[in-house]
C-alpha cells in the first residue's frame, strides 16, 4: 500500500505542478516517497496489493459503477430533498432506522457511511462498530414498508461495495 | 457567470440567516459549512471568471481548512450555550 | 456548434447547480429540526457543488485545470459527508432528540 | 445612579469610537482626493523587472523572500516567539478536554487524507515562486496534519507520532537555514540575503528549480512554520 | 560594515542555537551565551567605533529596492546603550535564573535582536516587525514565572502594546498609500507635497501608537503591572531597552519622517513637553504611593521616560543631546537599581520595601551602590542623572518651556520622597534574623560595574557626550540623513 | 591644584579603605591640618579654572572674605575631628569628611554650577550622616534631607533663570530669581517660618553628628548670603524677626541641645542684619559674627556632647554636673558663655559691635540690643543650670582625651581673638578703622548683659521653668499630608480595570487628533 | 471601490468598541482579529488598482496590481496570527488561575 | 457587475462582523470567525491578491478559529 500511496500522491502531485517535465518528475519522487514512507501506515489500506495487480479492469469497472451509482443517488436524493424544501408545507417524517451491515473491513464500513450520508435521504449518524451497525436518520419514511424498500437499496450498495473492497 | 456568483453568494447571505437564529450550535455549524462550500465553489468560479489558474489553489486550501473548521468545531464543541459573561 | 453545445451543458450544469444550492439555502431556513437540515445542507449542497464544478469542467474542457478541479470535487467528496456525520455526532453529545422517531425494528 | 453611570460610560465610549471613525473618514477621503497613483515607482520596478531580477515569478513571493527578505525573517522570528511562549505556558501535566467521541469514520477519512495533505503542503512550499503559498501557507498546511491526528485521535498519539522535542529542532533548524541561506551571500561576497541580485539562480523563470534561493527560503520556512504552529496547536491543547 | 547586519543576525542565531542545546547538550548554556554576549560587545563596539560618518547597509543587495539598515550617531547611541546593558544583564542572568532558563536566555537574545533591529532599521514597515518581535519577546519574558500576577501583567501587556502596534501598522499603511514607499528618507522626501491634515492625522497615530510602548500618562498603566512579577533582570532590560526603543522609533519617525518644521508647525513640541510634564507629576505622586519594589521603580521608570520626552521633544540641539544622555544614564542608573533589587530578591526574596529593612548593614556595598543610583536617578550631583537633567531644564529654558523647567525641579523633589523612603528603609537596623543566601561574584560584578558607570558619567560626562553630540545634526536636519541613506 | 575641600573628599574616600583604628587616626589627623596649613597659605585672588560641558568653571576662587571663611571652617573642621574621631564609625567620619569638604568647596567655589554641586552634595552626606548615625534619626533625617533638597533645588531654579538671563555662572551679581535664592538660602538659615528642620536635626542627631553640622549648615548660607544677596535692606527686619522668634522658642526648652539650636537661629539673625545692610562694616562684621559664632557655639555644643557623653541625657538638669567633675569644659563653657553675651574681651563681642556700628537705623539697634538681652538671657539659663543648681547626676564614664583636646583649641582661639580682635581682620587684609575697645562699644556692648542678670533674677520662677506645652507648628507636614493624599487618590484610580485602561488610551488618541488636527 | 474604505473605517472601529466595551477576554481578543483583518483589508484595497491581474506574471499582463502591500500583509497576517495564538494562550491561562473570563475581576495588580 | 458582487460582500462582511461583536453566545461568534475570514478571501480573491487570500484562508478561517475553539473548550467550562 505504500506504492499505492505512492503512485495516487505522484498523481496529485502532476495534478498539482500543472506541468509534466523532469525537474517536476524527480521532485516529485523524492517527496512522495518521502510522504509516503512517512505517512503510508496511516494512509488507506482499501485495496491489497494482490488485487490491485490481479483483477485490475474489474475493480475499475466496478469503481466505476459504485462512483456513477453514487453521483446519481446523490442527485437524486437531492433533488427530493430540494422538492421538501420548496413546498408550502414540508411533509416529510423523519425517523431513525438501524442497520446491520455484512461488510467486515474497516475501511469499507465508511464508505459505505459516505454512501449512507449522501444519497437517499439518510443521515448517517453512529456506528456501532462491535455490532456494525448502523444508526440511519431517514428523511421520508411513512411506514415501515417503504423502509424496507429503502434497506434493500442500501444493501445493494453494500454489495457492490463488497464486490470492490472485500 | 458573474450572475453565477452573485446568485451564490445571494445563497450565502441567506443561509447566514440559519448562523444567526440557530437555536444550537450544530446547527450553526452545519450552516458555517454550507457558507463554506458555496464560498469554495465562488472561489472556483472566480478563477475561472479570472482566467487565473492559480487562483485554484486558494479554494483547494480552503477546502481543507473547512473541513479541519468543521472537524475541531464538532469535536470541541461539547456543550449547550452558556450567557455571556458579564456585558 | 461545439462551442454552443458547450455552452449549453455549462448553462444547464451551473443552472442546476444554482437551483440545489438555493433549495440548500431555502431548506436550511425553512426545515423544522437540525436533521432535516442536514439533510438540506449535505445532499443538496454536494449535488450543487458538484453540477457548478462539473459546469466548470465542461467550461474549460481537458487540461490541468479541470484535473484541479476534479481534485477539488473528490475532495468535496470525501470531506463533506464526513462533517455532517461529525456534526450530526455533535448534536447526539447535545441530546438532540429528532422530531419522530420510528419503533426500533430490528430490536424485534 | 450607577445604571445613569453604566449608560453614560456606554455613551461616552460610543462617542469615542465614532469620532474616531469620524477622523479616519476624513483622512481617507482626503487621502483619495489627492492622486498618488503615479508615486508607485517601487512598485513598478518590481512589476517590470521583477521577474528578470529575481527569477520568480510570483511577485509578492519575490518581494517576501527577495527584496524584503528581511521582514520575513522579523516574521518568522515572531512566530517562534509564540511557540517558544505557548510551550513554556504548558505544565508537565496535562490536561482533559471535554469533546465528543469521533466514530471511525473519521479516523478513516483522516487516514486516507493526510498523505494528501502533506502532498498539497509540499506543493504549496516548493511552488511558492510560481504560485500563491509559500512557506507560510505551505508550512500551515504541514501543521494540520499533526492537528488532524490531535483531533482524531488524542495528543498523546499526535505527540508520538512527531515528537516535540523533533518539532522544536526543525522549527529551530529552519529559521538557523534561513539565516544560513542568508549568509551565503555574504560568503560570496555580496550582502546578506542576497540573492536575485548575487545570480543564484539555476534554470529558466517559470521553471520549478528557479529563482535562486528563493524555494530553498520557502522551504525553511515551510519547515519552521510548520512545526511551530504544530506546537502552538499541541501547547493549547495541553495548556492547563 | 557586515557588522551591522550581523548585530541582528547574531542574538537570533544564538537564541535558535539555545533551542537546540536545550534538546541535545544541556550544560553548554552558560558558555553559550556568555561567549555569545561577548562577541555580541565585540561587535557593537566595531560598529559604534564606525558610526560617523554614518554608513548604510544594503541587506540584500538591492539598494533602494530593498530595505536598507543605517548606522547613524543616534542609533550608535542605542547600540552603546545595549552593549552597556547587555553583557552585565546575560553574565547576572545566568545565575540569577533558576527556572526556564532556556527560555529565558532565548526570548532575551530575541529581544535584543529585535530592539537592534529597530534602531538599525531604516524601512518603516521593517521596523514594525522588529517592534513586534521585541514586544512579543518582552511579553513573554514577563509571563516567565508564570505566577498569577506574571500572567495578569503579561495579558494587559499584549493587549495594550498589541492596540499601540495597531495604531503604528494604520499609520504605515496610510504611508505607504501616500507615497509608495517604505524607506524612510523617501518617505520624507515625498512628504513635503502632503496636505497638513492627513501628516498630522498620521502623525497622531504614530505617536499614539509609540506612546502606548513609551507609557506617558494616561497610556502607562500597564507598564507597573509588568515589573511587579517579572524576572528582575528582565527588567533592567525592559526599563532601559525596550521601552527605549519605542522612543527611539518614535524620535526617528517624527523627526526623519516629519522633519523638525512640520513637528514645530502643528503643536507636537508643545503637547509633548506639555505631557512630559504631566507624565511625570502623577508618575512621581503614584510612586510615593507603592510599597512593592518593583512598582516603585516602574512608575519612577514612566516619570524618568517623562523627563527623556521632554528632552527630545523640545526641538533644540541642546534638547536632543540632554534627552540621549538621559536615555543613557536612566538605563545605567534604572539598572544598577534593578539588579540590586535582583539581588536582595535572589538572597531573601524580598519584594516589599519592608522586607530590605536593615540590609544596607548586611551588603554595603550594594547598598551604597543602590542609594548612589537612587541618588544619581532624583538628579542631585554629582552623579548622572543631574548632568543630564541639568542640561535637559537648560534646553527647556533656553527655547521657552520654563514651566517645564520649574517642574522638572518639581518632580525631582517629588522622586526624592519615595527614593528616600526606600533608602531610609535600607539602612534601619532590625531585630530579625534573615535567612541570607550570599550573592555570588557572577552577581555583584555587573551591578558594580553599572553602579560604578553612574559615577563615572557623573563626572566626567564627556566620554558619551562626545559621541552623544553628533546627533542632533541629525535629527534636526533630516537632509542630511536623506542625503546620505539615499546617496549611499 | 590642592585645594582644602578635594584634600578633605580625597580624605573620606581613603577612609573607606579597610584600614586599621591607628591609621584612620593618622589619616584624619593629617587630612585636617593639611586643610588648614592649605588654606592658610591660599593667596587672595588665585582662582582656577576648569572646562565642563559647555561652560567653563571656576571651582576655586580665592578672596578675602572666603580666605576667612574657609580658614575658620578648616579649624572648625580639625576641632570637631579631633572631638569626634573616637565616637564614630569610619563610613560616618568617611561622610563628615565630605561633608566638610564640600562646605568648603562652596566657599571657595567661584561659579553657580560648582556651588550648587556641592550645595546638594553638602545636604546629601549631612543627610546620611543624620540617616545612619543612630536608629531614633531615620525620620529626622528624612526631613531634613527633604527640606534641604528643597533649598537646593531653588539654587538651582535660581541658577537657570540666572543662567538664562545672563548667559553665565559667575558668582557675584545675581540679577533673575532672586526669590529663589532668598527661599534656597531661607532655608538653609533657618529662617523662621523655614527652621523647622534645625532643632530637630541638632537635638535628635547622636552629639559629635551636631557638632560638626552646627559648624557648616548655617553658616554655609550666611556666607552664600552674602555674596549673592547682600543690601536687600528689608531683609534685616526679616532677620530681626527670626532672631526674636528664635529668642522666645529658646526660653521654652528643657533640652540643651534644642536651646543651642535655637540660639542658633537667634545668631544667624545677626549675621542676617549684618549681610542685609550691605556695607563694607556690615558684611564684615557679618563674616566675623560668623567666625565668632564658630567658635564659641562649637564650644557650646562640644560642652553639651561631653555631658551627654559622660552622663547620656541632654536635659538641662545634666548640666548640673559642670562645674568641678568635668573642669575642662566647665572652663570652655564658661568662656563661651561671656563669648556669646557679648562681653568685652570675649570674641563675641567684637563682631557684635561692628554689626551694631554698621547698622543705622534705630529700630534695627534697639532690636540689635534685644537680641543680645535675650542671648544672655537664654545662656544665663544654661549657666544657672550648669553651675548653681544642685544637682546628684554622677558620671557614668570619662569623658575622651579628645574631645577634651577639640574643647580645647577651640577656646584658646576663642581667647585669642576675644583679647587680640584685629586678628581677624589682618587675616581678612581689611582695615575698618573701628577701636573696639572703646569706651562706648564697650558699654553698649556690656549693657544688655548687664540687664540681662537682673532680669533673670526678677523673672526666674518663668524663665527657670519645666515647660511641658511645647509650641509645635509644622506647615510643610500639612502639605506633605496633601500631597501624600492626592497620590494615594490617584493610585485609587488604578484599581487594575483593563477596560479603564483601555478608556484612557482611546481618549488620548481621541484628544491628540483633535488637538493636532485642528 | 469606495464602500470598502468605508467597509475599513467600520471594521475598525467595530473592533475598537468592543475591545474597549466587552468584558469577556475571548471578546476582546475577537475584537483584536477583527481590526487585524481591517488593516489587512485596507493593505489590499491600496494594493489593489482598476483592472489589475494578480501579481503572478506567468505572462505580460498591462495592469498589475501592486505587489508590496500584499507581501506587508502576509507579514502582517502571520504576526497577527501569532499574537492572536498568545493571547489566547494567556487567556486560558487567567482562566484557570482565575476562574473568569470577566475583564473586571482581573484585579490583582492595582495602585 | 463585479462591483456589485464585491459591495455584498463587504455588506455581508460588516453584518458578519457585526454579528460576532454583538452575539452574547461566544461560540456563536467563533462559528461567525471563519465565515468572516471566508468572506475576506473572496474579496481578496477579487482583489487580485492571491497571496494573502490564501494566507488568509490559512490563518484566520483555518488556525485563528481553531484556537478559539480550543479556548472557548477550556474556558467555559
Amino acid at each position: 500500500m505504500k506504492l499505492l500511496t505512492f503512485i495516487l500522491t505522484l498523481a496529485l502531485w502532476f495534478v498539482f505542478a500543472g506541468r509534466v517535465n523532469i525537474e517536476v518528475f524527480l521532485l516529485g519522487t523524492i517527496i512522495c516517497s518521502i510522504i509516503s514512507l512517512m505517512l503510508a501506515d496511516n494512509g488507506p489500506k482499501s485495496v491489497q496489493m494482490r488485487s490491485a495487480t490481479k483483477d485490475f479492469l474489474l475493480k475499475t469497472y466496478y469503481l466505476f459503477l459504485v462512483t456513477s451509482a453514487f453521483i446519481n443517488d446523490v442527485f437524486l436524493s437531492a433533488v427530493r430533498v430540494s422538492r421538501h424544501a420548496f413546498e408550502m408545507k414540508p411533509s416529510f417524517s423523519p425517523q431513525i432506522v438501524k442497520l446491520k451491515t455484512s461488510l467486515e473491513r474497516k475501511s469499507s464500513t465508511e464508505i459505505l457511511a459516505n454512501f449512507i450520508t449522501l444519497p437517499q435521504g439518510t443521515l448517517g449518524m453512529d456506528i456501532d462498530i462491535s455490532n456494525k451497525k448502523y444508526h440511519i436518520h431517514w428523511l421520508d419514511v411513512y411506514s415501515e414498508d417503504q423502509a424496507e424498500v429503502k434497506k434493500a437499496q442500501i444493501r445493494k450498495h453494500e454489495k457492490l461495495i463488497a464486490k470492490l473492497f472485500d | 457567470m458573474v450572475y453565477f456568483i452573485l446568485a451564490i453568494v445571494l445563497f450565502a447571505i441567506l443561509t447566514f440567516y440559519r448562523v444567526m437564529k440557530g437555536p444550537s450550535v450544530p446547527d450553526r455549524v452545519a450552516a458555517m459549512n454550507a457558507i463554506g462550500v458555496m464560498f469554495l465553489l465562488v472561489l472556483v468560479l472566480l478563477s475561472l471568471y479570472f482566467d487565473r489558474k492559480v487562483f485554484l489553489d486558494v479554494a483547494l486550501v480552503y477546502g481543507v481548512f473547512l473541513f479541519v473548521n468543521v472537524l475541531i468545531m464538532a469535536k470541541y464543541f461539547t456543550k449547550p450555550e452558556k450567557g455571556e459573561v458579564g456585558d | 456548434m461545439i462551442n454552443i453545445l458547450v455552452q449549453l451543458f455549462v448553462y444547464v450544469f451551473l443552472l442546476t447547480g444554482l437551483y440545489f444550492l438555493l433549495s440548500t439555502a431555502v431548506g436550511m431556513i425553512r426545515f423544522p429540526d437540525l436533521y432535516t437540515r442536514l439533510h438540506a445542507g449535505s445532499k443538496c449542497l454536494m449535488a450543487g457543488g458538484i453540477s457548478v464544478l462539473m459546469g466548470c469542467i465542461v467550461m474549460e474542457g481537458i487540461g490541468f485545470v479541470s484535473l484541479k478541479i476534479i481534485v477539488i470535487i473528490i475532495l468535496l467528496l470525501i470531506t463533506n459527508p464526513v462533517a455532517i456525520h461529525v456534526i450530526a455526532r455533535l448534536a447526539e453529545n447535545y441530546h438532540f432528540v429528532p422530531k419522530k422517531i420510528a419503533k426500533n425494528e430490528l430490536d424485534k | 445612579m450607577s445604571r445613569m453611570n453604566a449608560m453614560f460610560k456606554k455613551l461616552y465610549k460610543l462617542v469615542l469610537v465614532v469620532s474616531l471613525a469620524i477622523f479616519l473618514f476624513i483622512v481617507f477621503d482626503e487621502i483619495h482626493n489627492l492622486d498618488n497613483n503615479s508615486k508607485r515607482y517601487l512598485s513598478e520596478h518590481y512589476i517590470s523587472e521583477g521577474v528578470q531580477e529575481t527569477g520568480a515569478i510570483n511577485i509578492v513571493t519575490s518581494v517576501l523572500y527577495d527584496y524584503r527578505a528581511f521582514d520575513t525573517l522579523g516574521e518568522a522570528t515572531v512566530l517562534l516567539t509564540a511557540a517558544a511562549i505557548l510551550s513554556f505556558l504548558v505544565p508537565l501535566g496535562k490536561d482533559k478536554m471535554l469533546g465528543t467521541t469521533f466514530t471511525m469514520i473519521v479516523s478513516q477519512t483522516t487516514k486516507f487524507f493526510i498523505p494528501f495533505l502533506a502532498v498539497l503542503g509540499a506543493y504549496l512550499i516548493l511552488f511558492g515562486h510560481l504560485a500563491p503559498g509559500g512557506g507560510f501557507v505551505g508550512g500551515v498546511v504541514m501543521a494540520v496534519i499533526p492537528i488532524l491526528l490531535t483531533i482524531t485521535y488524542r495528543v498523546e498519539f499526535s505527540e508520538y507520532k512527531f515528537k516535540p522535542a523533533k518539532k522544536k529542532l526543525a522549527e529551530d533548524i529552519g529559521a538557523i537555514g534561513f539565516i544560513l541561506l542568508g549568509l551565503v551571500g555574504v560568503v560570496t561576497g555580496s550582502n546578506f540575503l542576497a540573492n536575485g541580485q548575487a545570480n543564484f539562480g539555476p534554470g529558466n523563470t517559470g521553471e520549478l528549480i528557479s529563482a535562486g534561493l528563493i524555494p530553498f527560503l520557502n522551504l525553511m520556512i515551510g519547515i519552521k512554520v510548520g512545526a511551530g504552529l504544530a506546537i502552538i496547536f499541541n501547547s493549547l491543547i495541553k495548556e492547563k | 560594515m557586515e557588522a551591522a547586519v550581523w548585530l541582528i543576525i547574531l542574538p537570533l542565531l544564538t537564541a535558535f542555537f539555545i533551542g537546540i542545546s536545550k534538546l541535545y547538550f544541556k550544560k553548554i548554556l552558560a558558555p553559550l551565551v556568555t561567549g555569545s554576549a561577548i562577541i555580541y560587545l565585540y561587535l557593537l563596539i566595531l560598529v559604534i567605533n564606525h558610526s560617523y560618518p554614518p554608513k548604510v547597509y544594503n541587506v540584500g543587495a538591492w539598494g533602494l529596492m530593498g530595505i536598507n539598515l543605517m548606522v547613524d550617531p543616534f542609533s550608535a547611541m542605542f547600540l552603546l546603550m545595549i552593549a552597556i546593558l547587555f553583557l552585565p544583564v546575560i553574565i547576572f542572568s545566568v545565575k540569577y535564573i533558576k527556572s526556564h532558563k532556556h527560555k529565558y536566555f532565548i526570548f532575551t537574545y530575541l529581544m535584543t535582536a529585535g530592539i537592534a533591529g529597530m534602531v538599525l532599521t531604516a524601512d518603516l514597515f521593517n521596523l514594525y516587525v522588529f517592534l513586534e518581535v521585541s514586544s512579543l519577546s518582552s511579553c513573554a519574558l514577563v509571563a516567565l514565572k508564570n505566577t498569577n500576577k506574571g500572567i495578569e501583567g503579561t495579558f494587559k501587556y499584549l493587549i495594550m502594546s498589541t492596540l499601540g502596534s495597531f495604531f503604528i501598522l494604520l499609520a504605515t499603511i496610510l504611508t505607504y498609500s501616500l507615497t509608495g514607499t517604505l524607506n524612510m528618507a523617501e518617505i520624507s522626501l515625498e512628504f513635503k507635497d502632503i496636505p497638513f491634515q492627513i501628516k498630522s492625522t498620521l502623525m497622531s497615530f504614530f505617536v499614539f501608537g509609540y506612546v502606548i510602548k513609551i507609557g506617558l500618562i494616561p497610556l502607562h498603566a500597564w507598564i507597573p503591572d509588568t515589573y511587579e512579577d517579572s524576572p528582575i533582570p528582565y527588567n533592567v532590560l525592559s526599563s532601559g531597552l525596550v521601552m527605549k526603543s519605542a522612543v527611539y522609533a518614535l524620535i526617528k519617525v517624527l523627526y526623519i519622517i516629519f522633519g523638525i518644521d512640520f513637528l514645530d508647525q502643528s503643536g507636537m513640541l508643545h503637547i509633548g513637553v506639555f505631557w512630559g510634564v504631566i507624565t511625570f507629576i502623577v508618575a512621581h505622586l503614584l510612586a510615593y504611593q507603592q510599597s512593592n519594589l518593583s512598582r516603585l521603580l516602574a512608575y519612577s521608570s514612566v516619570a524618568q521616560i517623562a523627563y527623556i520626552t521632554i528632552g527630545l521633544f523640545v526641538g533644540t540641539e541642546g534638547g536632543l543631546i540632554a534627552g540621549n544622555f538621559h536615555i543613557l544614564n536612566h538605563a545605567i542608573m534604572k539598572g544598577t537599581l534593578f539588579l540590586v533589587t535582583a539581588i536582595f530578591y535572589y538572597s531573601l526574596s524580598a519584594v516589599k520595601i519592608e522586607d530590605i529593612k536593615g540590609l544596607g548593614y548586611k551588603f554595603p556595598i550594594l547598598s551604597f551602590i543602590f542609594v548612589v543610583a537612587s541618588l544619581a536617578i532624583v538628579g542631585l550631583p554629582p552623579f548622572n542623572g543631574f548632568i543630564s537633567k541639568w542640561l535637559i531644564v537648560e534646553a527647556a529654558i533656553e527655547s521657552g518651556f520654563v514651566y517645564a523647567g520649574f517642574f522638572i525641579l518639581v518632580g525631582t523633589f517629588l522622586s526624592l520622597t519615595y527614593y528616600l523612603k526606600v533608602i531610609v528603609t535600607l539602612y534601619t537596623k532590625t531585630e530579625k534574623e534573615l535567612l541570607i543566601v550570599k550573592p555570588t561574584l557572577s552577581l555583584r560584578l555587573p551591578t558594580i560595574f553599572l553602579g560604578s558607570l553612574c559615577i563615572l558619567f557623573g563626572i566626567v560626562p564627556s566620554i558619551p557626550l562626545s559621541l552623544i553630540n553628533k546627533i542632533p545634526k541629525f535629527l534636526l536636519d533630516n537632509g542630511e540623513y536623506i542625503r546620505i541613506l539615499l546617496g549611499g | 591644584m590642592i585645594t582644602p575641600g578635594f584634600l578633605y573628599i580625597t580624605g573620606a574616600i581613603l577612609l573607606l579603605l579597610p584600614v586599621n583604628d591607628r591609621i584612620k587616626y593618622i589619616i584624619s589627623f593629617l587630612i585636617t591640618a593639611g586643610a588648614l596649613i592649605v588654606t592658610f597659605y591660599l593667596i587672595p585672588g588665585y582662582s582656577f579654572q576648569l572646562d565642563f560641558l559647555k561652560f567653563t568653571l571656576v571651582p576655586v576662587k580665592v578672596d578675602n572674605a572666603s580666605k576667612l571663611t574657609g580658614l575658620i571652617f578648616a579649624v572648625g573642621g580639625l576641632a570637631a575631628v579631633i572631638y569626634s574621631i573616637k565616637l564614630c564609625s569610619r563610613f560616618i567620619l568617611s561622610l563628615i569628611f565630605v561633608f566638610i569638604g564640600s562646605a568648603l568647596t562652596v566657599v571657595f567655589s567661584g561659579d553657580l554650577f560648582t556651588l550648587y554641586v556641592f550645595w546638594e552634595l553638602m545636604t546629601i552626606s549631612s543627610s546620611f550622616i543624620i540617616i545612619m548615625a543612630s536608629d531614633v534619626t531615620k525620620k529626622t533625617g528624612y526631613y531634613y534631607c527633604l527640606m534641604q533638597v528643597a533649598g537646593g533645588l531653588s539654587v538651582l531654579w535660581g541658577t537657570f533663570l540666572q543662567y538664562s538671563a545672563t548667559g553665565n555662572l559667575s558668582l557675584n551679581a545675581i540679577e533673575a530669581g532672586i526669590p529663589f535664592f532668598m527661599l534656597a538660602v531661607a532655608i538653609k538659615l533657618a529662617f523662621v517660618g523655614f527652621h523647622t528642620w534645625l532643632p530637630l536635626a541638632y537635638s535628635k542627631a547622636p552629639f559629635y553628628v551636631t557638632v560638626v553640622l552646627s559648624i557648616y549648615t548655617t553658616k554655609v548660607g550666611v556666607y552664600i548670603m552674602s555674596i549673592l544677596l547682600s543690601g536687600i535692606n528689608i531683609l534685616a527686619y526679616a532677620g530681626l524677626i527670626s532672631a526674636l522668634f528664635g529668642m522666645v522658642m529658646a526660653l521654652r526648652q528643657n533640652h540643651a541641645l534644642k536651646l543651642l539650636s535655637y540660639s542658633i537661629i537667634i545668631q544667624v539673625g545677626y549675621m542676617i542684619i549684618g549681610i542685609s545692610i550691605g556695607t563694607e562694616k556690615g558684611i564684615a562684621g557679618a563674616i566675623f559674627h560668623l567666625v565668632n559664632h564658630i567658635l564659641y557655639k562649637t564650644v557650646l555644643f562640644m560642652a553639651v556632647g561631653v555631658v551627654i557623653y559622660t552622663t547620656g541625657k541632654d536635659t538641662l538638669e545634666n548640666l548640673g554636673i559642670m562645674g568641678r567633675k568635668i573642669p575642662v569644659t566647665s572652663i570652655a563653657t564658661l568662656v563661651a558663655f561671656l563669648g556669646i553675651a557679648g562681653v568685652p574681651f570675649f570674641n563675641g563681642y567684637m563682631s557684635k559691635s561692628l554689626i551694631k556700628e554698621a547698622v543705622q537705623e534705630p529700630l534695627l539697634t534697639w532690636g540689635l540690643n534685644l537680641m543680645s538681652f535675650g542671648t544672655s538671657l537664654i545662656f544665663l539659663k544654661f549657666i544657672y543650670y550648669a553651675f548653681f543648681k544642685n544637682s546628684n547626676v554622677n558620671l557614668t564614664k570619662k569623658p575622651a582625651i579628645s574631645m577634651q583636646l577639640g574643647l580645647g583649641f577651640l577656646t584658646v582661639l576663642m581667647l585669642l581673638i576675644g583679647i587680640h580682635p584685629y586678628l581677624l581682620e589682618n587675616l581678612m587684609n581689611t582695615d575698618l578703622g573701628i577701636h573696639y575697645f572703646d569706651k562706648k562699644h564697650m558699654l553698649s556692648g556690656i549693657q544688655p548683659f548687664l540687664w540681662s542678670i537682673p532680669v533673670f533674677l526678677l523673672l526666674k520662677k518663668y524663665v527657670v521653668k519645666n515647660y511641658v506645652r511645647l509650641l509645635y507648628f509644622d506647615m510643610y507636614r500639612k502639605m506633605a499630608k496633601i500631597l501624600v493624599t492626592t497620590g494615594y487618590q490617584l493610585s485609587n484610580y488604578h484599581d487594575g480595570k483593563l477596560h479603564k485602561y483601555l478608556l484612557w488610551a482611546t481618549s488620548t488618541l481621541i484628544i491628540l487628533l483633535v488637538l493636532l488636527m485642528f | 471601490m469606495e464602500l470598502a474604505y468605508v467597509v475599513v473605517i467600520i471594521l475598525l472601529s467595530l473592533g475598537m468598541y468592543t475591545i474597549i466595551t466587552k468584558k469577556n477576554l475571548i471578546k476582546i481578543v475577537m475584537g483584536f482579529t477583527i481590526l487585524e483583518s481591517s488593516l489587512i483589508l485596507l493593505l489590499i484595497l491600496v494594493s489593489y488598482k482598476p483592472g489589475g491581474a494578480a501579481p503572478i506574471l506567468d505572462k505580460p499582463y498591462e495592469i498589475v496590481v501592486d505587489p508590496i502591500p500584499q507581501a506587508l500583509a502576509l507579514t502582517a497576517i502571520v504576526i497577527g496570527a501569532s499574537v492572536t495564538a498568545v493571547m489566547l494562550a494567556v487567556v486560558i491561562k487567567i482562566y484557570k488561575r482565575y476562574g473568569t473570563l470577566n475583564v473586571d475581576e482581573l484585579r490583582k495588580l492595582r495602585g | 457587475m463585479m462591483d456589485i458582487i464585491f459591495n455584498m460582500l463587504m455588506i455581508f462582511l460588516v453584518i458578519t462582523a457585526f454579528f460576532m461583536v454583538f452575539t452574547k453566545d461566544i461560540s456563536t461568534a467563533v462559528i461567525a470567525l471563519p465565515i468572516y475570514g471566508a468572506i475576506l478571501v473572496v474579496i481578496f480573491v477579487i482583489l487580485q491578491a492571491p497571496g494573502p487570500a490564501i494566507a488568509e484562508a490559512v490563518i484566520a478561517a483555518g488556525l485563528t478559529t481553531v484556537f478559539f475553539v480550543i479556548t472557548i473548550n477550556k474556558t467555559e467550562y
